[in-house]
């Protein structure tokens, strides 16, 4: 299916007598997105302003408007966020499945919305099936049902699976999935917990 | 391997029980959708809206049947349909509740803040004139042709913002409205996400809101849709009529032109 | 004051459909408020329907009918042009009357 | 307490059910008295008081009770479209019980002669639960139930 915007996008250029894929344009967009965008928004809660101002992996994924990434600008991203994860101190990559499970129903956590004081969750069903049991689940990521199943539990996997719930960009450069740990949305014990309920031989996902 | 037998493992393994399960439930819940659209709450909203469109109201005692919204004063048939618009008296791109906010101020005497003190229904008691304005104003496009234009340089300046701010990635999360209405036949948790980026997932969308929302058995409004997607994206409050406001409705209204507006409708 | 109803009565074969949405907040009295406070209970208790001044229908209501309440049902003996007036009467003792023609 | 009734309470399995099927049983619809409201009956959630007044027959489980517009799952709880149909003769009244609400009676429609015994509405279903249909006909009491899933919502709202 055609994307409407490209389409419109020439349409457009003829009319504005602008192209769509100069640099200057590109910047042009930038700058009055950022311009609107400080306009539009006040602070409510625990979301200030400073949340509309990007990181590099979002300004280069935002450029992407969708499209598949150029291969130097994927690597780019992946290896810079590849650096930002800090794996345990004490070398545990794993929790306890049952609370793992609660931060993967829980939606809460960040909005303005949202009590600052509580922890969030991480709302993994909202994209992802991961038990049986649980029937709303959404499609957005790939089903994790019978994840450890499949791959096993070998410390190889756990410190994938850590590595990439704390920072999913490392592995697939501007994936929708959160950077749950590089953002601080879930702390290191949480991580571990939803990482035992992807792994745990006993946790509902492997049934 | 026979034929019989191939086609058993072939279907082994896409029709998993849970599959099946998931289908079953999809059909369950479509019914119940169908069932709820029958007799829409959304009626009440109308007809308080229409009350206060014809009620003399404000410091001047103007009723709202003088203002323009594009097709001329106090025409409300097919207005929805058309907007955002250009509007020369206001030198800007308007969409309904924003054009609505500039009449109460302009015509009927109101201060902006007076005007903006509830733009959305608390879910309790306190409910917004508002979306029972823009509820009726929306009823009275119901059957009409999306016909949203782009002739004026600042309505394809607002799509073209529009269009860019889909993309924006910000805030804690990442998210975009791309991340989630980026691609089709996508869910989350058990809600079919609309694709955005096509005219069919626009249509589908935009023609459907103003909507009474059974959750908080309140009637909202578009810019209430986006008020809450950019909560959940975890962005700050946008503010009621912002640039940001006007020029995603004026992407997504565009891209559903063509379409049979339809609202308001009901959703979960 | 409550907002009016919206009522619909039309003839279909020998009967009447009369199918009613009301607007009121039907508060179960289980929810809390964001400070964590109990909204006390505020429902439509009873709902009396007559044509022209024979009752069809009385309802008593809990806190379980939905907020924005519908009610459907049908009676024999309507004609076009009878008065569909709906009543209804509330935990606060607040009341609200509305009419329809049959059409 | 008979043979029947108490089959019926242990597959309804429903001790606070059967109080309020019993409070409903008084409720006599009184002709011309339109605000009555039988607190007794809505009110009960606890089986205490309720069983008490066990005086009444247990309902008859009925095929001539029928659910429509009824869904099998709901997608939000706070509105459950729930319409009955009665086919036995002389009904009087049609109750709308739901099993696993904090209070278990939503409503009550007196059906007076030339009223069709079908009545729709919305109700609010705060799990998964059995929805009762009680019909008393002719001064008998009759009952039929159905199933309906309560699922989750999306993320928020």
């Amino acid at each position: 299916m055609p994307r409407l915007g490209n389409c419109l996008c020439l349409a457009l250029s003829a009319l504005l007598a602008g192209g769509c894929t100069t640099a200057t344009h590109e910047g042009d967009v930038a700058a009055s997105t950022a311009a609107a965008l400080n306009a539009s928004f006040v602070p409510a809660g625990q979301a200030g302003l400073d949340r509309l101002q990007q990181d590099d992996t979002q300004r280069w994924c935002t450029a992407a408007h969708g499209r598949p990434l150029p291969q130097d600008v994927a690597a780019k991203i992946e290896s810079a966020n590849l650096a930002t994860i800090r794996y345990p101190a004490d070398g545990h990559l794993t929790g306890d499945w049952r609370k793992g499970e609660r931060i993967a129903q829980e939606g809460r956590g960040k909005q303005f919305s949202d009590d600052p004081s509580g922890p969030a969750g991480a709302n993994c069903y909202a994209c992802h099936r991961l038990s049986a049991t649980e029937l709303s689940f959404g499609t957005l990521g790939p089903s994790l049902y019978q994840y450890g199943k499949l791959r096993g539990n070998s410390v190889g996997v756990q410190r994938y699976t850590f590595g990439k719930i704390y920072n999913s960009e490392a592995f697939a450069a501007c994936s929708n999935m959160p950077r749950f740990g590089y953002k601080a949305i879930l702390s290191e014990q949480q991580i571990k917990d939803v990482t035992a309920l992807l792994l745990d031989p006993a946790s509902p996902v492997n049934q | 391997m026979n034929v019989a037998h191939g086609l058993f493992a072939l279907l082994a393994l896409f029709v998993t029980p849970v599959a099946l399960a998931q289908d079953a439930t999809s059909d369950e819940i479509a019914k119940y959708r169908a069932e709820l659209q029958k007799d829409n709450p959304a009626e009440l909203w109308e007809t308080r809206g229409e009350g206060i469109w014809q009620e003399k109201r404000g410091p001047r005692q103007v009723s709202l049947q003088r203002c323009d919204l594009g097709l001329g004063e106090g025409v409300v048939k097919g207005a929805y349909a058309r907007l955002p618009r250009y509007f020369p008296d206001a030198d800007r791109v308007q969409d309904l509740e924003t054009r609505l906010l500039w009449c109460m101020v302009r015509l009927q005497g109101y201060t902006e803040a007076e005007a903006r003190r509830q733009p959305f229904g608390d879910g309790n008691e306190h409910k917004s004139d508002l979306e029972a304005l823009t509820a009726y104003v929306a009823s009275q496009s119901r059957g009409s042709t999306m016909e949203v234009s782009l002739r004026h340089p600042k309505e394809v300046e607002a799509y073209r913002l529009g269009e860019a701010l889909f993309f924006f990635r910000a805030g804690t999360h990442d998210f975009a409205c791309a991340t989630c209405h980026g691609e089709d036949g996508k869910r989350i948790r058990l809600q079919d996400l609309p694709n955005l980026t096509t005219a069919e997932g626009a249509a589908k969308a935009y023609t459907t809101w103003p909507a009474y929302r059974v959750s908080q058995g309140e009637l909202r409004t578009f810019e209430w849709r986006l008020y809450d997607c950019f909560r959940q994206q975890r962005f700050p409050e946008l503010v009621l009529g912002s640039d940001v406001a006007i020029a995603l409705t004026m992407y997504l209204a565009r891209n559903a032109n063509g379409a049979t507006f339809d609202a308001p409708g009901i959703k979960r | 004051m409550a907002d009016p109803m919206k009522i619909r009565a039309s003839l279909v074969g020998d009967s009447t459909e009369v199918k009613v949405l009301m607007s009121h907040e039907m508060e179960s009295g289980q929810r809390k408020d964001a400070q964590g406070q109990t909204i006390p209970a505020w429902f439509i208790k009873n709902v009396t329907v007559t044509c022209n001044d024979r009752t069809v229908l009385s309802a008593q209501w809990g806190t379980a009918v939905s907020k924005n309440p519908f009610l459907s049902f049908k009676f024999k003996g309507g004609a076009k042009g009878d008065k569909i007036t709906v009543t209804w009467t509330d935990t606060r003792g607040d009341t609200r009357t509305d009419v329809a023609a049959i059409a | 307490m008979d043979r029947r009734r108490r089959e019926w309470m242990q597959s309804r399995g429903g001790v606070a059910l059967v109080a309020v099927l019993a409070a409903a049983g008084w409720l006599k619809p009184a002709r011309g008295e339109t605000q009555l409201w039988n607190s007794a009956a809505f009110d009960s959630h606890s089986d205490g008081d309720a069983l008490k007044a066990l005086g009444s027959g247990g309902p008859t489980p009925s095929k001539d009770i029928v659910f429509f517009q009824t869904p099998e799952i709901a997608e939000n709880g706070a509105v459950v479209p729930i319409g009955v149909t009665s086919n036995i003769p002389k009904t009087e009244s049609i109750a709308i019980l739901i099993e696993k609400n904090p209070n278990v009676l939503a409503a009550v429609f007196d059906i007076p002669s030339g009223t069709e015994p079908t009545i729709a509405t919305r109700v609010k279903m705060a799990q998964t639960s059995n929805v009762h249909a009680l019909v008393r006909a002719d001064g008998k009491y009759f009952l039929a139930t159905k199933e309906v899933k309560v699922t989750l919502g999306g993320c928020g709202g």
